[in-house]
């Protein structure tokens, strides 16, 4: 995968994917690729998601410990 | 000349004896006989209790004597000119016009005079209230810029003058003995404020001033020296009652009316008021009281300047109190703003931290769905779609079975209907139904036309075939075998 | 019969013929040689019939069995 | 069979043969043959169905191991 | 003070430092001089009122001595 | 402070900061020094008052004084 | 941070991210890195606003010591 790929990206291509999916646009032929490539994007998109959030969660404790 | 004279010396009678003679005619023609006439008094005098007098009578249009003759008053005569004193409040002096009863007597030595007798004073009265509304119509018709007279008023320029705030400067118009003017100096002088007054006496004899002449002298001279005085006060002495006429002349009225300085009048008459009174600028019944007017006025002023002063120190004292107050209404306010705008900052800052921590999260949490929503139709949507496709190879699979063997069941049965069709139609199935082939000559006969009497030809049936010769040909109804 | 002759060509001739008898066209001299030709015409169809279900139940029970 | 038959394409055929056959615009004479073609084309249809399925199964199995 | 002082001009002076006072207009920084000049009309109208003409003019030279 | 400053001129100083401070038209990185001015200011006008205020006390002792 | 910023910028750029946050306008990839310059930015602003109390409180104090 990309190093270049952010969230953003991998969120927008993944969505575009599960709209072809669910509209039925995607053949047969490329589904399981289609759906591997979603696997994927998922993965990346989670793992950023929990990153942020602990880095978000650190800083907030920084910010009380401060307040205090 | 001398027998001439001689002559008329023999019938010439000595004075006195025509004098008698005048007299007894006089005595004859008068004798105690009164009578009633009209007449103004001149050349009055006051000798020894009695008064002495003229009567005259002026054309009124030109003024010119017609008349003039002397009289006289005794016992009798005196008591009716004070008792005409006290009824009229006027002197019985020159220039009054009197209906008096008089007799006629001739003295030798002094004439011709009358003798009074008897006064009505209600002719002088009437007599004095007509001059003076001819005064006060002549005043305000020949002067229309100082005299007018609005609503049963006279306004005169003087009253109009507009006094100095302080009066101190003082002409006083008045006979130099005058009681009047005795207590007009003590009033001011004495005033319990203390104010200081000059006062400049104008000496005028107000006796025998005939029509205040002395007095409109004494006001040009003041006139003259307008600028060293605030007020002229014209006052009158007190006690009995003096020449009030001159007060209600025509020359001094319209000089007062007109006159540049203020003028005050304290005549000290007690009846009718002046014209003099109605022209000045203000008028008091008594010369004191035109004395404490003035007083009054300077008091008034000073007590103006005292409300001011008054005035000056309160406001003052609340200026500084408020400003006082506003400096600490302003102090504290600014400690309470200040203490709220740090506070509310404060707030805000907490406000933008908690919304941006709590919308990050929830950001965060709504990103975590929305990507839980793209794994559900990911990983539900493909298994489906492979699902319904084998269903649907399903369905081909039971269509093809049951469309081909249906296909080929129609087949057989068109093919079986053409085997029926066929098996009908053979010849020999024909034949054995009873029916029979003609020949002629070998060749299948299928209308009767061809064939004629006495032709020979084979008849074919199922098993037999016959050889026939033609014998008879009808025509046959051929709806017999039309099906 | 020609090696050619097909099912179609076949039942097509088989149907011309039955309407020219229909339409009496065909007259009695030809009639017999005509019923001839027709009773080949059904027997060639019946077979070709016969073969093709055979060869059908044949392919289907070839994907039946490779169903099960 | 060709190697460049797609899921699509051979699904694409197969319903052709079956709604031809079911509207009779199939001759008697090469209705085997259909079948036939039918029979290999449901064969491809199926083996790639079931092949995707196994993969998709595969894919959605590892993504939800990783996110236990 | 003037020797043209008058009681009229005075008075006016006196008045409108009152009004002025009275309407704030008299700002805090020349208020104490107004007040002073104030105190100094009412002493000359008092003084004047009680004395002659030539007590006015040593009275008015003594206030000239003062103010240079 | 200057020594050109009236009290008007300091009040007016002082309203426009007060004025200021309560509409938060100033910011917190002048507050402290638009705060020290103030009470500058106020220490100022105060004194002003006070002088003036023993000054016109005299004055009205004067002429209270003259009165008696 | 640097030494120019004031209390005023600091809170311009502090709701600036604010509003961006909550119209979701920042992307999960930069997200933490806004939350943290946020909490700089509050320490930053939360200091200022301290240091300023203080400072007022000091002039009060001598404004009131004054008045005594």
């Amino acid at each position: 995968m990309s190093k270049n790929l952010t969230y953003e990206l991998a969120y927008k291509e993944l969505k575009d994917i599960a709209e072809a999916i669910d509209n039925e646009l995607v053949s047969v032929d490329v589904l399981a690729e289609k759906v591997k490539r979603a696997s994927e994007l998922i993965e990346f998109c989670q793992k950023r998601l929990r990153s942020t959030e602990k880095e978000i969660n650190q800083i907030i404790r920084g910010m009380e410990a401060k307040e205090e | 000349m001398s027998v001439n004279f001689s002559e008329k010396h023999v019938n010439a009678m000595s004075l006195s004896d025509f004098a008698g003679l005048i007299a007894d005619t006089f005595q004859k023609k008068f004798g105690e006989k009164s009578y009633w006439v009209i007449g103004e008094i001149s050349n009055y005098t006051y000798r020894k209790g009695s008064q002495y007098f003229h009567l005259v009578e002026k054309d009124e249009v030109s003024g010119k004597v017609l008349a003039e003759l002397s009289a006289l008053s005794f016992q009798d005569g005196v008591m009716e000119i004070e008792a005409f004193e006290k009824s009229t409040g006027q002197k019985f002096s020159n220039g009054i016009k009197i209906l008096a009863r008089v007799s006629v007597g001739f003295h030798p030595v002094y004439g011709l005079k009358l003798q009074l007798h008897q006064l009505d004073a209600s002719f002088t009265i009437g007599e004095l209230r007509k001059q003076r509304e001819a005064t006060l119509i002549r005043l305000a018709v020949e002067n229309p810029d100082s005299v007018k007279f609005v609503d049963g008023q006279y306004y005169t320029r003087n009253q109009s003058l507009q006094l100095p705030k302080v009066i101190s400067r003082i002409a006083v118009i008045s006979s130099e003995s005058s009681a009047g003017l005795e207590d007009f100096r003590h009033t001011l002088e004495s005033n319990s404020f203390h104010y200081s007054f000059d006062i400049e006496l104008f000496a005028t004899k107000v006796q025998g001033d005939e029509n205040g002449k002395k007095t409109v002298e004494k006001l040009i001279e003041v006139f003259s020296r307008k600028n060293e005085f605030d007020v002229v006060v014209l006052v009158r002495g007190g006690g009995a009652q003096t020449d009030f006429l001159m007060y209600d002349s025509y020359a001094l009225c319209r000089a007062v009316a007109r006159f540049p300085l203020p003028v005050f009048s304290g005549l000290g008459h007690l009846k009718d008021i002046s014209i003099c009174d109605l022209m000045s600028h203000t008028s008091e019944k008594t010369p004191t009281k035109v004395a404490e007017r003035i007083v009054s006025h300077n008091r008034f002023f000073e007590e103006s300047i005292l409300i001011y002063r008054q005035q000056i120190i309160i406001k003052t004292q609340r200026v500084l109190a408020f400003h006082k107050e506003n400096l600490g209404d302003i102090e504290k306010s600014l400690r309470q703003t200040v203490n709220e705008g740090l506070q509310a900052n404060r707030e805000s800052l907490n406000r933008l931290g908690n919304m941006i921590t709590s919308r990050s999260i929830s950001t965060l949490f709504r990103k975590d769905q929305n990507l839980a929503e793209l794994v559900r139709k990911v990983s539900t949507k493909p298994l489906l779609k492979v699902g319904s496709g084998l269903y649907e190879i399903d369905q081909i699979i039971l269509n093809l079975k049951s469309n081909t063997s249906k296909f080929l069941k129609q087949h057989r049965g068109y093919i079986e209907h053409h085997k029926t069709v066929y098996r009908l139609l053979s010849p020999a199935r024909t034949l054995a139904r009873g029916f029979a082939l003609v020949k002629q000559n070998g060749v299948i006969v299928s209308a009767s036309s061809k064939i004629k009497k006495g032709d020979h030809i084979e008849v074919y049936l199922t098993g037999d075939n016959i050889n026939a010769e033609i014998k008879q040909i009808t025509k046959a109804n051929e709806q017999e075998f039309d099906i």
